[in-house]
């Protein structure tokens, strides 16, 4: 009940969106709906089935680039496709690529498959330059969105909810998905390959579906951002890509159906927001993602659903221990922003030094609007001792923790490889 | 005289130099309650691993109801009507119970590529699942991950499993490693229930098992079958003696 | 990274503030990628821009009003670029600034096509200061889009003719070069300037563009070929790597390249780089006493000499101001199209000659000099004792290539 | 025949440094089962630490220091972040060393800036040492080759002659049997990402100067280590070492070779009608040099999915 009223909020939140924002955070608003589907997409092959693909770029693109060609066949009127039906054609070409790539990848498991998703999508990358006729060279490939019926899809808004109507649908039929026999069989394969092969499946054959079916996903993703911006470049098959959607993913958790959703959405918005604030940012978003590697294997969402239950169970003690690591957690958090602010402005080749040379001194420099002086001993001991007495309180939170309960396990080991 | 559900003819295993199992002839009549038995190192799991098509043959042959299956996948073997249980416990631990043996159950009904249809109106399939779990004793905890059972729950999943695809044969290895006795009870009457009407072959260590639940025994050495029988000739067999000289004898 | 300029956006907020009824303030969004592995590209010109306009803005600004310059990181992807383009727009930009990835540009020349197509009279202007490109002034050439960069063809024929004229062009040449179109670009100008110099082209190849960590099996490959003169169009390591493993080798071979200048290339080659070749848009030694007046006011109010892409950036502004200067009307509304069609008259005397737009394709139109790394320079870079010696000065009608005929311009 | 001597001894020289770094990444994944994506970041961090030293004191100091300061920078990364997820599986593990690699890339960045840094041979090891065909042999190549040579002959001796080596070389094989015989495994462990740390950073302290030292380095090495690694078997150091060489001098020879598919299609008279098709037909084995490590991986994987000296997949 309350997970259906959460989902309907947020998809009265979503729809109303262009009434409350500037049509440029539409723009930031619909990649996010893009990295929200790819995520799902991708999580269909990492968390459902077991098989970390570090190149999932590569299909995201396939959809991309087919999109952009049927664009500009529409364009040019060689054929006719009404506009909003155009990202399918990015999920035929990435489930036709996902089969091909999948017959090769999916011989192998574990590491070995990680690797070779990493080194199918590195030659497509290293390749693509030399195929301008497909990839359209350094400068990409462009279009235009067609008129149809009473839409000019000239406007954010109608790209928006093109977008949305995708995003959506994608994450509904992947819903769909898991709830079919294939889909419950699809979770086999994570647990026990092996078991699953001595049922009487073929596991060769359903990995290649799976991987199919992702990477069909993935195009559409890939599809919707070719016809959101009407163009498509080679750099969108690097590993930049590849690696995002993994840190999307396991930042809002693999194991929670929207939890990939949920990453993508935080850290687009993230990347969007802060990326205006410090030249840092990717550095930040590193962070972050490590942190929760460490501290909450199972991602952002589980952590959501373990707080729900506990307030649920009117656990008190519980969450009274997450709000009182808050506030070391806030110490920490401005102590290191503060540390690694002032340091990488000072180190900034380009600007500080110049300054330091012209006027012989080191000037002091802004960060949270307040001054620092770099050759302030305070400016250094501040920081630093928010920080280690965030790090004192938290032991002395998490030592009571330790003495009422003797550890439990958030999630089995996994099987041995 | 019945027709043989298993056969093996002149069945040899090398790994390299090492020839493992050295020329096995074996045929494990329909509806029979067959134990492997023998002692570590002999190669049991290694010919469970040969009949069940993980190991392909690097001589001789395997006929499941006089078909020949040697070195066939593991999945087509199933397909074909034999199915096996892992010595080491191998089910989906992340999974509930129903979810594992709905599966198994899956496959019975040839739903491999099930892609258009909903697991929850698949009435044929939930329909054996549930049978399958009444019949592992395990409708109980059907909502429960199977990583989070006990270790004898786990072990009766395990052959719940191997009972999923509907298989007529049925390869159990080791299904009482690391129970207590009175485990050992419930299991061997439990394996009873479950083979009714089925064929099985088991491999297992504890001899009070093999004696009390099956029909004949057959003892493998050094890759080589010297012995098989019914258990009173087995027990008093002069070279099972001998090779077991030192190990127990029930 | 979306700064306000210190000088010119806080008096133009100042402006804003009080006399904002009466003009229409001129926005100028500045969208390139601060971080990510060009930022060390993209700084300098950005540097150029900055300095530029706050000479605009000295000399009265815009209508009246000071122009104001916001700053948006492109993150390196066409994608963020597209999004800080909206971005922009939303916040009244009329007029847009980028330079380094050519890919940035050629996202935002078509958004901005398309958005004036969508848009009229709220038209976006674009100015690609130092996307190098050619398809920008070919098949993807637009109206709305003014390329105040060269090209690899206008930059090789300059090299070429002055290695001839200097002597420095040999016999034999061997063109290494990245295999993606610019790199294609350069082969295809090197092959045709080489040939109406009249000397050979004895071997040719493209490699992956940053991924040769190790460059001397190519220079095994050059001196099997006997080649006695090397031209490149590489940039990035893939330079700095190629010259270090030729000074290794030993060999001795004339070099020629168009991205030497690079900051912190000198300096990673070292003694190796003496005597290779640069082609670029200016060079500090150029123009006498009105060059060196205008590196000494650009350190003094940036902080450093414009060694590297800076002129580029500073050319593009004031050029872009003598149009707008060409139209100022206090208190008058911005017209886009009215600026852009007086900066396809406009010109810009730069110390080392004369910046015009050509109206076919929107290329500018440029002088480019030659120069040579050298210990005698004027100007030393990167902290060593090298530097720039300009070499030759080839005029804007010598190194001017002709328009591409697949440029179809769509005139409003 | 000068061509073939020339690019032997650079593919040579290039494969030792390559072996360098993928040694300490093999034998981590032997043990621990952990794919250590951070491993290229430590080399470029030991790039980055011997230039700084270098600048300060001596390229000697440097050289010594700097692994030194990476291989503590390895240990607690392997104490304090991989040990702590270590019950969650390989999959977390992998994806741990995955985002410290991304957050190294960044503080590099805000350290020493987003190019590349002027870090160079020492004056006294930038001549030639000798010259071979007319072409120079840089003596800092010759180096590079004998750091790397004295380090896989202290390896081998380490491993081959030592009680730690044997318990070691039995902890790839049977972790938890070496543990069951009361050895301490966790220290094992820790030890050897120590010292793969240590080579990896001794890699990037004398690969640095010969090669270039910027923000991407980590990336570019991390593919080509991981090619090398699957390549020669995951686990084998001997596997390690041939594929490293390998691939070394495939990148060497491979740009010599301009030849495409349509030249060989001309051989049996097709050569115009592929050279219409273009593509990818038209594409000469050198320009695709650098994506011929990764052709390799794909092909090892499909035809000896154990690797060239690898015994289990």
């Amino acid at each position: 009940m309350l997970r259906l009223i959460t989902l309907a909020l947020v998809g009265a939140v979503l729809i109303a969106a262009p009434l409350f924002l500037e049509p440029h955070s539409i723009g930031v608003l619909t990649t996010a709906l893009i990295a929200a589907l790819f995520a799902m997409a991708f999580n269909l092959l990492s968390g459902r089935a077991g098989m970390l693909s570090f190149g999932h770029a590569a299909y995201f693109a396939i959809g991309g680039f087919a999109v952009i060609h049927t664009m500009q066949a529409v364009e040019s009127g060689a054929i006719w496709l009404p506009t909003p039906l155009v990202p399918l054609m990015g999920g035929v070409a990435g489930l036709i690529g996902g089969l091909g790539a999948g017959f090769f990848a999916t011989r192998r498991s574990g590491v070995y498959f990680s690797m070779v998703t990493l080194a199918l999508a590195e030659m497509l990358h290293a390749l693509a330059p030399n195929l301008g006729g497909f990839f359209g060279g350094e400068v990409g490939l462009t279009s235009m969105r067609m008129p149809w019926l009473a839409f000019d899809y000239g406007s954010e808004n109608q790209v928006y909810f093109t977008v949305l109507a995708w995003t959506v649908f994608g994450i509904a039929l992947l819903y769909a998905y898991n709830q079919t026999l294939f889909g419950r069989l699809t979770v086999g394969l994570r647990e026990s390959e092996r078991r699953i092969s001595f049922l009487g499946y073929n596991a060769h054959h359903t990995k290649i579906i799976v991987f199919g079916v992702s990477a069909m996903f993935s195009g559409i993703a890939g599809g919707l951002l070719a016809f959101a911006t009407e163009s498509m470049n080679y750099s969108m098959l690097g590993m930049g890509m590849s690696a995002s959607v993994v840190l999307h993913t396991f930042v809002g958790g693999s194991t929670v159906f929207l939890g990939p959703a949920l990453g993508a959405l935080i850290f687009a918005l993230f990347g969007s927001l802060v990326s205006d604030l410090t030249k840092n940012w990717l550095l930040y978003q590193g962070i972050l993602f490590v942190l929760i590697m460490m501290f909450m294997g199972d991602g952002l969402a589980m952590l959501w659903i373990r707080i729900v239950n506990e307030c649920r169970s009117r656990n008190w003690d519980a969450l009274r221990q997450r709000v009182l690591l808050l506030i070391p957690g806030l110490l920490i958090t401005v102590g290191a922003i503060t540390i690694l602010e002032v340091t990488s402005k000072i180190l900034d080749q380009q600007q500080y030094a110049t300054s330091v040379a012209r006027m012989n001194a080191w000037p002091p420099v802004s960060v949270f609007g307040v001054s620092w002086d770099p050759t302030s001993a305070l400016t250094w001991l501040l920081p630093l001792v928010a920080i280690l007495v965030g790090i004192g309180f938290v032991y002395l939170i998490l030592a009571r923790k330790m003495q009422q309960r003797t550890g439990t396990i958030i999630m089995s080991r996994e099987p041995a490889r | 005289m019945t027709q043989a559900a298993i056969e093996l003819a002149g069945l040899k295993k090398r790994f390299g130099d090492n020839e493992i199992i050295r020329g096995v002839d074996l045929a494990v009549r329909e509806h029979e309650r067959h134990a492997l038995i023998g002692p570590n190192g002999a190669g049991k799991s290694t010919l469970f691993h040969l009949i069940s098509g993980l190991y392909t043959p690097s001589a001789g042959d395997i006929l499941l109801n006089g078909r020949s299956i040697g070195g066939l996948p593991p999945h087509l073997i199933t397909r074909r009507g034999l199915s096996r249980s892992f010595q080491i416990t191998t089910i989906f631990p992340r999974l509930s119970v129903q979810e594992n043996l709905r599966i198994a159950a899956m496959s019975k009904h040839g739903r491999r590529y099930a892609l258009f249809s909903l697991a929850r109106n698949a009435k044929e399939v939930n329909r054996d699942t549930d049978q399958l779990m009444e019949l592992v004793r395990l409708s109980h905890v059907r909502d429960k991950f199977a990583g989070d059972l006990t270790y004898s729950e786990q072990r009766a999943l395990e052959i719940g499993m191997a009972m999923g695809p509907g298989a007529d044969v049925i390869l159990l290895d080791e299904p009482m490693a690391g129970m207590s006795r009175e485990e050992t009870h419930y299991m061997i009457d439990l394996i009873r229930n479950v083979t009714v009407g089925k064929t099985l072959l088991v491999v297992e260590h504890d001899m009070e098992v093999v004696f009390s639940l099956c029909d004949r025994i057959s003892v493998l050495v050094y890759g080589e079958l010297i012995a098989t029988g019914r258990p009173d000739d087995i027990r008093s067999n002069a070279r099972v003696q001998e090779a077991y000289l030192g190990e127990v004898v029930a | 990274m979306k700064k306000f300029l210190l000088t010119t956006a806080l008096t133009a907020m100042a402006a804003f503030g009080s006399s904002a009824a009466q003009a229409e303030q001129l926005k100028v969004a500045i969208i390139e990628s601060f971080s990510g592995p060009t930022a060390q590209t993209a700084i300098p010109f950005v540097e150029g821009m900055r300095y530029g306009f706050s000479k605009l803005n000295a000399q009265g600004g815009f209508n009246g009003e000071p122009i104001a310059v916001v700053e948006y990181d492109a993150l390196n992807q066409p994608a963020a670029a597209s999004e800080k383009l909206k971005s922009a727009i939303a916040e009244g930009a009329r007029i847009v600034f980028t330079s380094t990835n050519s890919a940035v540009a050629a996202q935002l020349s078509e958004d901005i096509r398309k958005y004036n197509l969508r848009n009229k009279g709220k038209e976006i202007l674009l100015m690609m200061a130092g996307s190098e490109a050619f398809e920008l002034v070919a098949e993807k050439c637009n109206f709305w889009a003014f390329k105040t960069a060269s090209n690899p063809f206008i930059r090789i024929k300059a090299l070429v003719a002055a290695m001839k004229d200097t002597g420095k062009l040999g016999s034999k040449v061997y063109s290494i070069n990245q295999n993606y179109s610019y790199g294609v670009d350069h082969e295809r100008a090197q092959a045709a300037s080489v040939a109406a110099a009249g000397s050979k082209i004895v071997g040719s190849t493209l490699h992956d563009v940053s991924k040769i960590q190790d460059f001397s099996p190519y220079i095994a490959s050059i001196k099997a070929s006997g080649a006695d003169t090397v031209l490149s169009g590489n940039w990035g390591n893939d330079i700095i790597l190629f010259m270090r493993a030729l000074g290794d080798s030993g060999i001795k071979v004339n070099v020629g390249n168009t991205s030497l200048d690079t900051t912190g290339a000198v300096s990673a080659m070292g003694e190796a780089a003496l005597g290779a070749l640069l082609v670029k848009l200016y060079n500090l030694e150029a123009g006498g006493e009105a060059g060196k007046a205008f590196a000494e006011d650009f350190k003094s109010a940036i902080g450093h000499y414009p060694y590297n892409e800076e002129p580029t950036g500073v050319f593009s502004t004031l050029l872009l101001g003598a149009a707008l200067k060409a139209v100022s009307k206090p208190n008058a509304k911005v017209d886009t199209l009215q600026i852009a069609l007086a900066l396809e008259d406009a010109s810009y005397e730069t110390p080392a000659g004369s910046w015009s737009i050509r109206k076919d394709d929107h290329q500018v139109i440029l002088p480019v000099t030659v120069s040579e790394i050298s210990k005698d320079a004027r100007y030393k870079v990167d902290g060593t004792d090298m530097g720039f010696k300009l070499l030759k000065i080839v005029s804007p009608e010598d190194s001017a290539v002709p328009a591409d005929p697949k440029c179809k311009m769509q005139r409003p | 025949m000068e061509f073939i001597v020339v690019s032997t001894l650079n593919g040579f020289v290039y494969g030792l440094l390559l072996f360098m770094v993928s040694a300490g990444l093999t034998l981590i994944f032997g043990m621990m089962g952990v794919v250590n994506f951070a491993h290229a970041s430590l080399y470029m961090l030991g790039a980055y630490l011997s230039f700084t030293i270098t600048r300060a004191t001596n390229f000697w100091v440097g050289l010594l220091i700097a692994p030194l300061i990476v291989a503590t920078v390895g240990i607690f990364i392997e104490r304090f972040m991989l040990r702590r997820v270590h019950g969650f599986g390989h999959s977390q593990q992998l994806l741990l060393t995955f985002g410290i690699a991304f957050v190294v890339e960044e503080v590099v960045k805000v350290f020493w800036g987003n190019f590349p840094i002027a870090y160079r041979p020492p004056g006294f090891l930038s001549g030639a040492a000798f010259t071979i065909f007319g072409t120079n042999f840089p003596s800092y190549r010759v180096f590079v080759a004998v750091v790397a040579i004295l380090l896989l002959g202290m390896l081998y001796l380490l491993l081959q002659k030592t009680r730690i080596g044997i318990i070691v070389r039995a902890s790839v094989q049977r972790p938890a049997m070496v543990s069951a015989l009361g050895h301490n495994v966790p220290l094992i462990f820790l030890g050897v990402f120590g010292v793969g740390a240590w080579m990896a950073g001794l890699a990037g302290a004398v690969g640095g100067a010969l090669l270039t030292t910027s923000p991407t380095m980590a990336a570019e090495m991390s593919v080509i280590a991981f090619v090398v690694v699957v390549v020669g078997g995951l686990g084998s150091l001997l596997g390690a070492f041939i594929s490293s060489l390998l691939i070394g001098l495939l990148t060497s020879f491979s740009v010599g070779f301009q030849v495409s598919l349509a030249d060989l299609a001309n051989v049996f008279g097709f050569g115009d009608a592929a050279r219409r098709i273009g593509g990818l037909l038209t594409l000469d084995v050198a320009s695709l040099s650098a994506s011929l490590p990764a052709l390799l991986m794909l092909i090892v994987l499909l035809t000896r999915p154990a690797g060239l000296m690898g015994d289990r997949n």
